[in-house]
């Protein structure tokens, strides 16, 4: 069900790990399905992301996307990373099946939301970023049959 | 190809190959349609009340209370709700447990939206329906009492005998979904007071797409798929002969090997749980200890999510499954799990195991090995586990 | 064994010998339960898929609007019931026509006690639904309206591509029991505006016990078997992949041969016809003389029963089936014969003889030999005969 | 579906034809599955039938207890022939398929019917033979599921 490359970042994860005194967390649940997914950042002076790293409670795309959207932020602006949406990360995966959509809005909302807690410790605003919810879930209703 | 070490026994069996041998011939030979009157016909209804009557055999029936139809979701569809459309002038209520399948949970749903009025009986943290409360639930407009034999997720077996004397003593019928137990564990209609049971084909080695409802003598249920005249006019459809000879022999099979087979799965089992639960931290077994189905074993390890753990061990050739929400089409977590009491997080991280005759202690212990591996990998990426 | 000629093709064929090898695998080796995430799922996914999508192209849909079922019963009984229920809030009104199989009739019956309107359509001499009767037959509140591709008895062929028009003009939907015309003639469910379409596999040298639903996206059918997630959740149970994979390659073997293969049988039908018409007095043709299913033939001789031809007819090695009350559970005399207008006695003496593409003219003629015998015998018995 | 005496007697039909000037005839029929069958004694001044022919139109079941009904009666007192149930014919071919009972009753009917004919063409009573039906459908009600 999983396209090669999502199977690749499941299997051999990119920045696993935690950064200590890191610049940003953020941490995103999604009670529909449980999962849990937090991203670490370290942002530079000059506003560059020099080092990203996750930890993941969740299924195989929950795992693929916080893999490929680390890699995605690192090298970075702040500016840059904010268009790191999930969309970016599924095509960066070749696409994930329908009802793993929003396990990739995990990864967008973690990296949005350890934005935020770097911009409250710098008291600074970052254009663009609105506070992000600890709980992503979409609400979608399900067809009825 | 890969080794591969097949524990999904519970979501699905290999078709043993001497049922496929007896199936053959009625695809390409004897295809007659079982309801005419030609010579080719009479064999092909021959053959299916052999397997009638060797499915009869197996429960302490009759031949003509076994009626055919394309599973285990239909045999529970159908004893639902033709029988609420039967009795209902009799009443409007239903008991069934919070830890059914979801044929019998679902179309209970569907039920409620056509008046009738469900109660769903709590079980205790082993899995096993709350007697006293199911007694509470009974009313004087209650019709029907459905309860699994055996449980598909956790394998804990039901009280059936008792639940089928309550029933008994208040007029009320009595389904049982058995699903997962026709085939391993020995069952008597007469014995448990069963008036209505569903199996299906493809739980005990037989071909999927096929199943039946025990229906008691005297029952008035209806039809749920109207049509022909087929099976005693109560189940319309051109007869899948070569799936019920197919079902005949699996039932034989499976009743003939029982003894044997289930006391070498429950060693293996029992073996496994030891291990698992000795050499993993921070895991619990789900359902009863000693009264589950042989071959089912299940799992939670705290901190890891189901999905990913599958993955992981298929890439190691093995096959097990999930109560994770991941797995099926929904997102939520097995009600079963949450029904015993389990909170979100370790229901999602549980494993079901269900083994075969043909699953050796080599395998156990290569699963063993592997699956300790897997999870501290996972447990070392989890945002939940800090130790 | 004695040399069988086998023309009932309408109650059932034989299972290709390629269909039949193409699901063996799928039986002992690639078993694994379609809904699960190892590979060995996956592979069962994906020839389900296949699958899918060689009957989608087959009708110029799509491959999710494809839904497997156990037949073509299950597929009219959930066309109608599930519809009616999904749309009730818009009306109660159904219409359908007179010489529906009982899949549909007996379905309707059962929805007319649920509350719901049906109309039921006169056919012509011929068979033919008649256009301006069911024009006027629509009310606002029609919801729904079933009529078959084919009949099953006397092969008339129905103005489908009308019917769609009609029912698109009104916003109604279409459903058609194709399970007789599926694999036999072309269909193309955007050109004659169907919303839903039944079929089963056995009737094309398919696997019994295996159909599908077509529905058109968009359409807001409710669930007839509830459970679990399988057929995007609109029909539970296990999928039957071995007979999934088989009506695959059965449709496709249907509609690469169409051509040839129903060149060949109607040149043999006509023969057969115009034979049996000019050797056999007091007989009639039933149904369509052109506008018919290309492997059907339905005779009614005068002064003879049924059962008693065929029964002799089966003596002689020949297959064939009848109108007659005796053969199916009922005792009433087809209601498609009496549709068209014959009075009891005459359809009670009906044949129908339905050709494959492995009969022979050598096979026809001696066909016509013995049933010239059989029928001067029987009429030489019959008190009606006097000559 | 039937016993090898029942093929037997539908394969070789025993007795099947006309009488001319028969004693007595009976045609009875079956508005329940539309089927006929006429029944003809010769009966000798004795009151013992000489011989039996019949006509069917009917089912297998239906061609086999005529025939086996003609030989059943052949020789025998008129009362004797009205011992020749329904069940008796049955019992004499080994039994039939339930759905099938009801043609056996076909044949019991049209001795009756002969008997009678033959009574009315003499004015004379026969013990314990009443009128029969025309019409010898049962009206038994079909289970409805
Ligand atoms: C026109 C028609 N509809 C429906 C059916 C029912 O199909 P099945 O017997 O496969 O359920 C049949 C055949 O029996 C048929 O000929
Ligand atoms: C307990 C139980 N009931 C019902 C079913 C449904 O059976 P099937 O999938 O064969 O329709 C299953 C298996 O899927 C089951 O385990
Ligand atoms: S993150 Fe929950 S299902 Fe993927
Ligand atoms: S006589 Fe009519 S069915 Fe036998």
């Amino acid at each position: 069900m999983y396209s090669e490359k999502v199977m690749d970042h499941f299997q051999h994860p990119r920045n696993v790990g935690e950064i200590e005194n890191a610049s940003g967390v953020g941490t995103v649940g999604n009670a529909k399905c449980g999962d849990i997914m937090r991203m670490y950042l370290d942002i530079d002076d000059n506003g560059v992301i020099q080092d990203c790293k996750f930890k993941t409670f969740g299924c195989g795309a929950a795992v693929a996307t916080s893999s490929m959207a680390t890699e995605l932020v690192k090298g970075k602006t702040i500016q840059q990373a904010l268009e790191v949406t999930n969309k970016a990360v599924m095509e960066a995966l070749d696409g994930l099946p329908p009802v793993k959509v929003h396990c990739s809005l995990l990864a967008e909302e973690a990296i949005h939301a350890a934005l935020w807690d770097y911009a409250e410790k710098h008291h600074i605003k970052i254009e663009g970023l609105s506070k992000p919810k600890n709980d992503i879930s979409e609400g979608e209703e399900e067809d009825e049959y | 190809m890969k080794k591969i070490i097949y524990l999904d026994n519970a979501a699905t069996t290999k078709t043993a190959p001497e049922v496929v041998d007896a199936m053959l011939p009625y695809f390409t030979e004897f295809y007659g349609n079982a309801s005419t009157i030609y010579d080719l016909g009479n064999h092909s209804k021959n053959a299916m009340n052999e397997a009638r009557d060797i499915i009869a055999d197996a429960l302490g029936a009759r031949g003509e209370e076994i009626y055919f139809t394309a599973g285990g979701s239909e045999s529970d569809n159908w004893a639902l709700k033709a029988t609420a459309e039967a009795y209902k002038s009799k009443g409007n209520h239903i008991i069934t447990s919070k830890i059914e399948h979801h044929a019998i949970l679902h179309t209970c749903e569907w039920l409620e939206k056509q008046g009738f009025e469900v109660t769903y009986v709590d079980v205790d943290e082993n899995g096993v329906i709350k007697l006293n409360e199911l007694k509470k639930a009974i009313r004087p407009t209650t019709i029907l009492i459905s309860v699994m034999f055996a449980n598909n997720e956790i394998g804990t077996i039901q009280p059936i005998k008792e639940i089928g004397e309550i029933a008994k003593e208040h007029g009320i019928l009595f389904h049982t979904d058995a699903v997962q137990a026709f085939g391993q564990v020995p069952i008597n209609v007469d014995e448990c007071h069963i008036d209505m049971l569903s199996a299906s084909g493809h739980k005990l080695n037989g071909p999927k797409g096929i199943g039946f409802l025990y229906i008691r003598k005297g029952v008035k249920i209806r039809s749920f798929v109207h049509g022909g005249a087929q099976e005693r006019k109560r189940r319309a459809g051109t007869e899948n002969i070569p799936g019920i000879v197919g079902l005949g022999v699996a039932t034989k099979r499976a009743i003939a090997s029982m003894q044997e087979r289930t006391a070498k799965e429950i060693e293996l089992r029992d073996y496994l749980i030891d291990r698992v639960l000795k050499e993993i931290p921070y895991t619990r077994l789900n359902g009863h200890r000693t009264n589950r189905l042989p071959n089912n074993a299940n799992f939670s390890f705290q901190f890891i999510e189901g999905e990913s753990m599958l993955i992981m061990l298929d890439m190691d050739g093995i096959c097990g499954s999930s109560g994770s929400a991941c797995t099926s089409g929904s997102l939520d977590p097995s009600h079963v799990l949450l029904a015993i009491g389990l909170p979100h997080e370790i229901a999602h991280g549980s494993l079901r195991l269900t083994l075969s005759e043909e699953i050796t202690k080599e395998d156990i212990d290569f699963v063993i090995e592997k699956l300790k591996s897997i999870i501290e990998r996972l447990r070392s990426m989890s945002p939940l586990y800090e130790d």
